[in-house]
């Protein structure tokens, strides 16, 4: 059973450091922040900032890839320049994520890419009801053969035959 | 030639059974007039709904129904343990389980067309035109329901709860049956042109054909130890 | 030796199931890092894409468990070795679970993608009755007492079942052009090389963690019954000899 | 000639033994009796016997045929009377007989129906549905059915319970009819007094064993 256990100890860690590695990933790479947070503390480099595109600021070419819009936070707004392939997802009043540089001199935000919300929720449920009922099953399956065993090796029932 | 004359006799053994009892075919027939009885408060239809619901409503009240007849099917075999007799004779199963389909389709098919008149009463039904067609559409729903049902008789006449296990186990089963039933009705009923849905017709023909040769084969097995 | 008592392929899947269930940890792992971390988001879906290396292996060896069920049946009714009936019913078990797994992450997976838990779809559908009939396999090997004819009849259901599930795909797809032709399209992601790799490491890592699934419990089953019957031969031996004396 | 034998038989269900290689020999011309307790395992083995339940190992041969290759065979040689008398109530005495031997590919004539009813002592009641008959006219009936179909080989369960006097009288005299014909049988039976004078062998099955068998001259 010693075995048993220790097996299962070593699956338990590994994808403890897996659910680690990923959780950490995200935080660095797809964290968003909000309009007033860029204007508090304008950022370097690539950013990703979660906005609702405001009412009747939508304006440009959207099959030519270009547009300009307002993105709205909780507290402030930020006037959005995109230039990048036609979006699929851009339309007034909707939730969206932009990716791109802010640009202090001029004040607004030069985005290439939009994201849709991610519902990481979604993402995480999913994972842990395929895959945790799998082990649970798994791990009292291999139990209960392992108890199993050890119940033939003990009892006396097989040796009079 | 024996093959036929065992056939023969299972399905005069049924008839004959049931025109002395009418066990089966009252209790059907009884089940099913208040099935159509609850629908019919259930459901406030004017003309238009009813053209709409009244196929699925039809078709739940007949395999309903024929659950009733498939279930009392081999029950009667049980009593006096007359399975046993028919697992001990000589010659393929198969044929038994021919004269039992046989029978079961008699039983479901009287039924529902003493029920059809009753349906197009009580919802103002249009039918004149389509009479054929919904008759060769009921004989094919018909024929796969009962193909099946009396494998499913068969498997579940000698285990506990059996009353429950026959429709847990048979309706998922019958899915196909039931939707091209229901879709074949709706456009028969709806006064379709013919080409519009043939092709259920053609899948039914498709789930008889199947069921027919796969519950023949299995049948041997659930008789045979 | 009690061991000799133990039938002889049990004894085998017990001193090399070991290397499925590695294997399995391994390609799942490398499956998981590869889909979660090293691999880009979908262009349509973004993130939510990435639940497709969960459910689309769970949907894949459910099919697999059933056709090892069927696979398993046939042989049954063909060679009646009690231990291939342990092997249909682990088998049967394990179907059930990895549907109802496939059921509910697709159904987390639908709601963002086509803003809908459930949709009356082919697969969705067959993938339902498919959950129907192992259940309903499960439930009738429970009702019969005769381990013989409980093989037997299980067998016959899950031969049935198994030529039923293409003419219930076949039928619910032509009812749905019928019925909803657009609204929410069922269009599958497009599969580009980089989703491939996880998908696969994933597909082959479930597969191989269904097998030595199958394994541990055929010898669960086995050794249960073998168990069972030794206890309740003693039992029974034991109520005997009170009785005549 | 050998008419029933069986090599070894053993019965599992599952991992539990109900038979431990029974073997049995019976001649044609024979009758076999088979004693033991209740649960003994008496039934089971009629059962194998009569190709109803297959033998977990070992061997069936009926007339030389074997029981599982050649179960059409050897089902055509044999009938089993068993504790269910096999008869639908809404049929009567007559329609019962025509189809059970309809099933049997036999097609007797409704005069040889109509003595052999006679001959059970239930002509008068030959027109009379199953549903009214009482547990002795049942078994008359189903004595009825071994006597039109004749079969080589007859396996008896408890043939004598629901009888009476003059029943179990018939049955004696139809189990000697038989094996003075060349047929073979095999009963089992808790009754030794009424088995006894007609068993050329007897064996006792006692959990799933079969012990003492004896044989005395015919």
């Amino acid at each position: 059973m010693t075995a048993f256990y220790l097996r299962w100890g070593v699956v338990l860690v590994i994808a403890m450091i897996i659910v680690g590695m990923t959780v950490r990933d995200y935080e660095q790479h797809l964290a968003s922040v909000s309009p007033a947070q860029i204007l508090d503390d304008p950022p370097h480099g690539d950013v990703r900032v979660q906005g609702l595109v405001k009412a009747g600021t939508l304006q440009g070419n959207l099959e030519e890839g270009f547009a300009t819009f307002a993105l709205g936070g909780d507290q402030a707004t930020l006037s959005v320049e995109y230039k990048g392939l036609p979006p699929e997802n851009l339309r007034e009043l909707k939730l969206l994520i932009v990716v791109g540089q802010w640009d202090p001199a001029s004040q607004v935000f030069r985005a290439r890419e939009l994201a849709l919300l991610t519902h990481y929720g979604f993402v995480v449920s999913a994972y842990l009801v395929g895959l945790l009922p799998l082990l649970l099953v798994l791990f009292f399956m291999g139990r209960k053969v392992s108890l199993l065993f050890e119940e033939i090796k003990q009892s006396k029932l097989y040796q009079s035959e | 030639m024996g093959f036929f004359k065992i056939m023969q006799w299972v399905v005069w053994k049924d008839l004959l059974t049931e025109w002395r009892s009418r066990e089966t075919m009252s209790s059907m027939f009884f089940f099913a007039l208040i099935v159509i009885l609850v629908f019919s408060f259930s459901f406030s239809m004017d003309q238009q709904a009813a053209q709409e619901l009244i196929a699925g409503i039809i078709w739940v009240a007949f395999a309903f129904t024929g659950m009733i007849g498939l279930g009392k099917s081999f029950a009667v075999e049980l009593q006096d343990d007359c399975l046993n007799y028919l697992q001990g004779c000589p010659g393929s199963k198969g044929a038994l389980y021919l004269g039992k389909v046989t029978a079961n389709f008699a039983f479901m098919f009287a039924v529902e067309v003493i029920l059809f008149p009753m349906f197009i009463v009580l919802f103002n039904l249009n039918v004149i035109e389509e009479f054929h067609i919904l008759l060769l559409i009921f004989l094919m729903a018909t024929m796969g329901l009962s193909a099946v049902g009396t494998l499913f008789s068969a498997l579940t006449v000698q285990i506990r709860a059996r009353e429950v296990m026959l429709p847990i186990l048979l309706l998922p089963l019958v899915v196909p049956v039931m939707i091209a039933a229901v879709e074949a009705t709706k456009g028969a009923l709806s006064g379709d042109s013919f080409a519009l849905y043939r092709q259920w017709l053609e899948l039914l023909a498709i789930f008889d054909a199947v069921f027919m040769v796969v519950s023949f084969w299995m049948f041997e097995f659930i008789m045979d130890e | 030796m009690n061991k000799t008592m133990i039938n002889r392929v049990i004894r085998k899947i017990q001193r090399y199931k070991g290397w499925f269930g590695g294997a399995a940890a391994l390609c799942m792992m490398a499956g998981l890092y590869v889909g979660l971390l090293a691999s880009p988001p979908d262009y349509y879906q973004g993130e939510v894409a990435r639940i497709m290396y969960v459910h689309v292996p769970l949907a894949h060896t459910s099919l697999l468990a059933y056709t090892v069920l069927f696979g398993g049946s046939i042989w049954y009714l063909w060679k009646r070795d009690p231990l291939v009936d342990n092997m249909c019913h682990a088998a049967a078990g394990l179907t059930a679970l990895f549907t109802l797994l496939a059921l509910l992450t697709g159904m987390i997976w639908g709601k963002p993608t086509w803003n809908a838990w459930w949709t009356w779809d082919a697969r969705l559908t067959s993938f339902i009755v498919l959950l129907l009939i192992t259940i309903g396999y499960l439930m009738l090997r429970t009702f019969i007492d005769d381990p013989e004819r409980e093989a037997r009849y299980a067998a016959v259901l899950a031969i049935v079942g198994f030529v039923d599930l293409p003419i219930v795909h076949f039928s619910v797809e032509w009812w749905r052009t019928l019925h909803q032709p657009q609204s929410i399209s069922m269009r599958g992601v497009s599969i580009s090389s980089g989703l491939l790799i996880p998908l696969m490491l994933m597909s082959v890592g479930m597969s191989l963690l269904f097998s030595y699934m199958l394994m541990v419990r055929t010898q669960m089953l086995y050794l249960v019954n073998l168990l069972d019957a030794k206890k309740g031969r003693l039992l029974s031996q034991f109520h005997l000899s009170k009785a005549e004396s | 000639m050998i008419a029933i034998s069986g090599q070894e038989i053993s019965k599992s269900y599952g991992h539990y033994q109900v038979l431990h290689e029974v073997s049995i020999q019976i001649n044609q011309g024979e009758c076999f009796a088979l004693f033991g307790p209740n649960g003994a395992g008496k039934t089971t083995l009629l059962k194998i016997f009569a190709t109803l339940s297959r033998p977990t190992a070992g061997q069936i041969k009926i007339l030389g045929r074997d029981a599982v290759k050649e179960k059409d065979m050897v089902r055509a040689s044999m009938m089993f009377l068993a504790h269910g008398s096999y008869l639908y109530d809404e049929l009567n005495a007559i329609e019962n007989l025509q189809f059970a031997m309809g099933l049997r590919h036999l097609t007797p004539s409704l005069r040889s129906i109509a003595s052999t009813l006679d001959r059970v002592g239930i002509g008068a009641f030959s027109g009379m549905k199953v549903r009214n008959f009482s547990a002795g006219m049942k078994k008359r009936l189903n004595l009825a059915k071994a006597m039109l179909a004749q079969p080589h080989v007859l396996l008896l369960d408890e043939p004598f319970t629901a009888l009476d006097d003059s029943g179990i009288a018939l049955m004696q005299e139809y189990i000697v009819e038989r094996v003075t014909n060349g047929g073979a049988v095999l009963m089992s039976t808790h009754d030794r007094d009424k088995a006894a004078p007609l068993a050329h062998h007897a064996g006792v099955l006692s959990q799933g064993i079969l012990k003492t068998v004896s044989s005395k001259a015919g």
